[in-house]
């Protein structure tokens, strides 16, 4: 575990990987979205709109995929104050949160035609809501303080909270749902077809790699900022040591 | 050019399906251009400090 | 630089560098709006039934928890006696604060509340009439807000009585808010109700700072 | 760096304010029901100064915030130039308080701070003056820094350095020596003598060092409401 | 007397000594209550259908609210320094703080919320599930509120803040909390829900003092 | 009535705590990013004293929060009875820390107050101590009267109070002599004496007097990090 709390053998790692993620992102890219436009086929039921699905479920699958990585760095962070955990969650979070914000923009875009109305509260879309304010939460509390070491601690404490939290609000909600709603609408109602399963795999390992290789370059960032931080400090500090003699 | 049009249409919900992937690529594209312009900056201003703290050395 | 724009850039910039600050009342609104399906139930048409009442009333909930801390941190930290002491007049520091208030809260409100409103299924001629009688409606709150967040400095649980103090005064501003909603839903112009609430405003406009004004000195006192 | 201040940029020539004598008679007030002092009297002449002493709780920070027109008196009258003071507005304009308070905004930087408080009180806002000021208490370096990571006596000074940002006739100083090492004592000695040579008067809480050459002591206990106007009071 | 009696006592005694804050929660939660038929209208059946759901979620809203300035106060003069330095176990100091809390704010909610109800029509059925739904679910808001407390500490605006990172981990308890009224109301048993909300009570009197307690140890650095 | 600290009641004997030295060694502590001072070591002998100076800035405040455990520290141990303190609470128990902040409750009495100190720390709370403690810093007829109503000396002399209510080895106080008149300095100084003759330890950060015979001095400026060791840190 140590060997990685060294920043520099982390990202020795870390850049390493780097050049392969971000190829494989753009080759998947490249060849995944003309899958998904213009070669598939549209679905016998949902048509043209189908093509929606591929974004919907990539972004679906990253924000929650992006949540666990974020839950993890905050454990990690917590428990062996390993700070390049810390750094991977807090380099994640606003990723997840756009993922969870594309999640629900193309749900609300495919729900208008589908089911013609932007929003239910069904149990999953409501669920994906919450996981949404639960970013939103993270990424306040660790910008409200004015030391940012003190607000690495409490979002790492507060992801930690919502990961417990988290199935509670997905069970609490799924049942709530069936007890007020008996389903009108349900999400999964379509089977699926062998021509779906190639773009929206090609788009899954895109929107992956696509994560990785940006959490590479937003550690980087990171890392920069805080040297550049201490950098800026360490001049007063010089001075401040030769004030006596001043 | 029909098949095109006929393709932009996307069988009549192209109010929908451009507007999402319009929407992604505005999320995956803003993100990496934020990082990318902070890493730059950040960049540019590590060399700044460090060549700044050199100088200040040599007239020690 | 004036008084009033010296104060206006301060505060603006203070929210700006504190950036989270417009986010949390903006996330609070949605919170709250969105808690309601999980008090009533998801069913579409009692939602839209209520919409409007539930949008408007939460609004005024988000803006009075943000109001809360308006002049606290300045009178907590000594800002505020300072402040009195400029030799400028008062009301204009307030107005400039309160205007600071408005433009950081208010305005982020008023751009969310059709989104929120689509979760609430709110019928489609609604959302024009609810923006601007949002539009007409938070200044009002923010100027009356801040009689009150003057009035509650230096209790503990500020918020709390604040609450308590300006809600009421509140009511006049959620039900003409509402009734321009439900005027639009019905067929109706709402035009009426939102000249009430203009007319609210500049009421408000006249005399809080100076209310806020006077309140402030007794709180340095 | 103080020097500065009197030549230099020209910012602070005696003539930036109009200097006056500040003078009350026959105050008394009241804190939390109960009389703190009455019959009090003093004068400060421009340029004089007027050392508050008197034990803990015997009225220094309740008579400076009467000065300044924070609190109102239960008797008497405060004059400047001999004229009542009517006007607490007009009088805010021309005198400076620090208390025990700082009034400091942790997320601007120290410059920034300096800045708010000069233009609120000038109306502009120069870079020189700023810089003035920050070399007066030694704060240059930290300039660029959130006010946030100052520490007691760092925060202390940059309150002290809203003094000479913008020039007024009288300064009203609570305890300004609390948390400050050796030169930063000795920069507010000259900073409070500097005013003083160009005709400002100043007011002074002090327990120890007064930071003032001659100047007059006001000693609060000597007016001090006997136990028994004490507990009529109730 | 053990460090938690000691504890306890004093918040009560603060408590009393500002009374004025017990009251302005449930004033709180009266005047937001009372905000909605203003909002959505006077119909007995529509408020009839919302009456639970408004209760809770006001509730929720009051108690969070009062929540907001639980550790904050001793957090600002310097109390939680010197609590932290007891040598005591922290989470001990924690939950004589949270039951201060709930004794002061969740009792007095719990007992008008019977009044509140009477004003939204809540039909006679709703009455019994609704107290004991909130007799179980408020102490389950202050503990998991006091984690989200500790955790603003030192920001500004901590309340609008405290609201977005608390009011998700709320959700589950309002749903069962309605849940309960709503079976009561078609006549089926409010026991299961009222079982679950228990068990949430005890999960988060397991877990809540620790995380308070460490939110506030990195408070306090 | 210090005396009777020490015989009287027989409250305070130095049997009440298990007197023992404190040491640290290769401290470094980082405050905002920013490293404060490194490679510092110290120690306390059981009755001794240790004074710390330095400029504003320098890092009294950090290193006294770092003594009693609320701040971590970035490298190096410290040490009771030269066993490395890792259990914080334990060490917790044996300090009283006197800091910026006086953690007085403005509603309770300035008896009450004192009061919930008492049975906090010892379990229980008496009369007698009480009543000594606020004879120690000449309180007494402010007992009953709520801390609301307190001027800042007054607080501060409440504050400092509790040191006697609840005897304890280890002494850590942040400039204890601010915004105290003279009287209440004497008061200060023979607490510290009357606690060292029981065999405590105590650390005084402080800009002018110190308030102990003898004891060491610890100049925090002598423990600035260089901008070298700054640079390789990451
Ligand atoms: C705002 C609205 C919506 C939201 C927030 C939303 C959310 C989600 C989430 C979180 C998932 C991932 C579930 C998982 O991987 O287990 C998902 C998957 C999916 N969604 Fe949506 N969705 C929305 C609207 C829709 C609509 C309108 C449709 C189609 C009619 C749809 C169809 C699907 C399908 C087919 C999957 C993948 C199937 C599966 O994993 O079981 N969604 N959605
Ligand atoms: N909360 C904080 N966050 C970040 N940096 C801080 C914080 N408090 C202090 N510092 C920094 O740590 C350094 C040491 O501060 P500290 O308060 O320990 O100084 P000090 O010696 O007590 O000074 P003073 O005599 O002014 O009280 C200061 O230069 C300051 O910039
Ligand atoms: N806010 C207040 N409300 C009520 N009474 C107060 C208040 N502030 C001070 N007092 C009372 O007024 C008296 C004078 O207080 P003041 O703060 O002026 O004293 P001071 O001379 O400044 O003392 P110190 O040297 O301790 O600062 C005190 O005895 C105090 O009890
Ligand atoms: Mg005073
Ligand atoms: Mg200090």
């Amino acid at each position: 575990m140590h060997r990685f709390a060294n920043p520099t053998q982390f990202m020795r790692i870390a850049n390493a990987i780097y050049p392969w993620a971000a190829g494989l992102s753009a080759i998947l890219f490249l060849v995944g979205l003309p899958v998904a436009l213009v070669t598939s086929p549209p679905d016998y039921q949902q048509g043209e709109t189908v093509r929606i699905f591929y974004i919907h479920v990539s972004s679906a699958w990253m924000m929650m995929v992006v949540y666990s990585a974020m839950a993890g760095g905050s454990a990690a962070f917590l428990i062996w104050r390993h700070p390049m955990a810390n750094l991977v969650a807090k380099a994640s979070a606003p990723m997840g949160a756009s993922f969870a914000a594309l999640t629900l923009l193309t749900g609300m875009l495919w729900g208008q035609p589908m089911w013609g109305t932007f929003w239910v509260w069904d149990a999953r879309l409501t669920s994906t809501l919450i996981l949404f304010f639960l970013y939103l939460g993270y990424l306040a509390l660790g910008d409200a303080f004015e030391d940012s070491e003190r607000g690495d601690k409490a979002a790492a404490i507060l992801a930690l909270v919502g990961s417990v939290n988290l199935p509670i609000i997905h069970f609490s909600v799924e049942w709530w749902n069936t007890l007020h709603q008996p389903s009108i609408i349900k999400m999964t109602g379509f089977t699926v077809d062998g021509s779906i399963l190639l773009p929206l795999f090609l788009m899954l390992g895109a929107f992956t790699s696509y994560y990785v290789a940006v959490l590479v370059l937003r550690l980087r960032s990171e890392l920069l900022a805080a040297k550049i931080r201490n950098a800026r400090m360490s001049q007063v500090a010089v001075n401040q040591a030769a004030q006596p003699a001043e | 050019m029909d098949a095109i049009l006929k393709y932009l249409d996307m069988g009549g919900y192209a109010a929908w399906v451009w507007p999402a992937y319009g929407l992604a690529a505005v999320a995956l594209g803003g993100i990496l251009f934020f990082t990318l312009r902070d890493l730059k900056t950040r960049e540019r201003e590590f060399e700044a400090l460090r060549s700044a703290r050199r100088g200040g050395e040599s007239s020690l | 630089m004036s008084v009033f724009s010296t104060v206006l850039a301060r505060d603006l910039r203070l929210a700006l560098r504190q950036s989270a600050d417009s986010l949390t009342v903006v996330a609070f609104f949605a919170i709250a709006t969105v808690l309601f399906p999980f008090g009533v139930g998801p069913e579409t048409n009692v939602l839209a039934r209520i919409a409007g009442g539930v949008l408007w009333v939460t609004a005024l909930l988000a803006a009075l928890l943000s109001l809360d801390r308006i002049f606290a941190v300045d009178f907590e930290d000594g800002t505020l006696d300072q402040l009195v002491l400029t030799g400028a007049p008062l009301p204009v520091v307030v107005l400039a604060k309160v205007c600071a208030h408005w433009l950081t809260t208010g305005v982020p409100l008023i751009l969310v509340s059709p989104i929120l409103a689509v979760t609430l299924h709110l019928p489609i001629a609604g959302y024009v009439p609810l923006v601007f009688a949002l539009l007409l409606g938070t200044p009002t709150v923010s100027l009356v807000g801040a009689v009150g967040a003057a009035l509650v400095l230096g209790t503990r649980r500020g918020g709390v009585l604040l609450s308590l103090l300006v809600l009421p005064l509140y009511i006049p501003v959620l039900i003409f808010g509402t009734a321009a909603v439900e005027a639009a839903l019905i067929g109706r112009a709402s035009t009426p109700m939102l000249s009430v609430l203009a007319g609210f405003m500049v009421l408000a406009l006249t005399f809080s700072p100076w209310a806020t004004a006077a309140a402030l000195r007794q709180a340095v006192e | 760096m103080v020097r500065r201040m009197d030549g230099g940029t020209g910012e602070f020539q005696a003539g930036d304010f109009q200097a006056g004598s500040f003078s009350g008679a026959g105050l008394a007030c009241r804190r939390g029901g109960r009389m703190v002092f009455s019959g009090l009297a003093f004068t400060v002449a421009p340029g004089g100064a007027l050392v508050l002493r008197g034990a803990n709780g015997s009225g220094k920070t309740t008579l400076l915030r009467l000065m300044a027109g924070l609190t109102a008196a239960v008797a008497g009258q405060l004059a400047w130039d001999n004229r009542a003071i009517d006007d607490p507005d007009a009088h805010a304009g021309r005198l400076r308080f620090i208390g025990h308070l700082d009034a400091i905004k942790p997320a601007l930087t120290v410059a920034e701070n300096l800045r708010f408080w000069m233009s609120l009180w000038r109306g502009e806002s120069r870079d020189t003056v700023i810089t003035d000021a920050l070399d007066a208490f030694d704060l240059r370096r930290l300039a660029g820094f959130p006010a946030r990571l100052l520490s007691a006596g760092q925060r202390h000074r940059l309150a002290l350095a809203r003094l000479v940002v913008a020039p007024a006739p009288l300064w009203l100083l609570d305890e300004p020596g609390n948390a400050l090492d050796e030169s930063s004592l000795a920069a507010l000695a000259r900073a409070i003598a500097a005013h003083r040579a160009r005709g400002g008067a100043v007011v002074v809480a002090s327990h120890g060092a007064a930071f003032v050459d001659g100047g007059s002591t006001l000693n609060l206990g000597d007016f001090a409401p006997t136990d028994d106007a004490h507990w009529s009071e109730q």
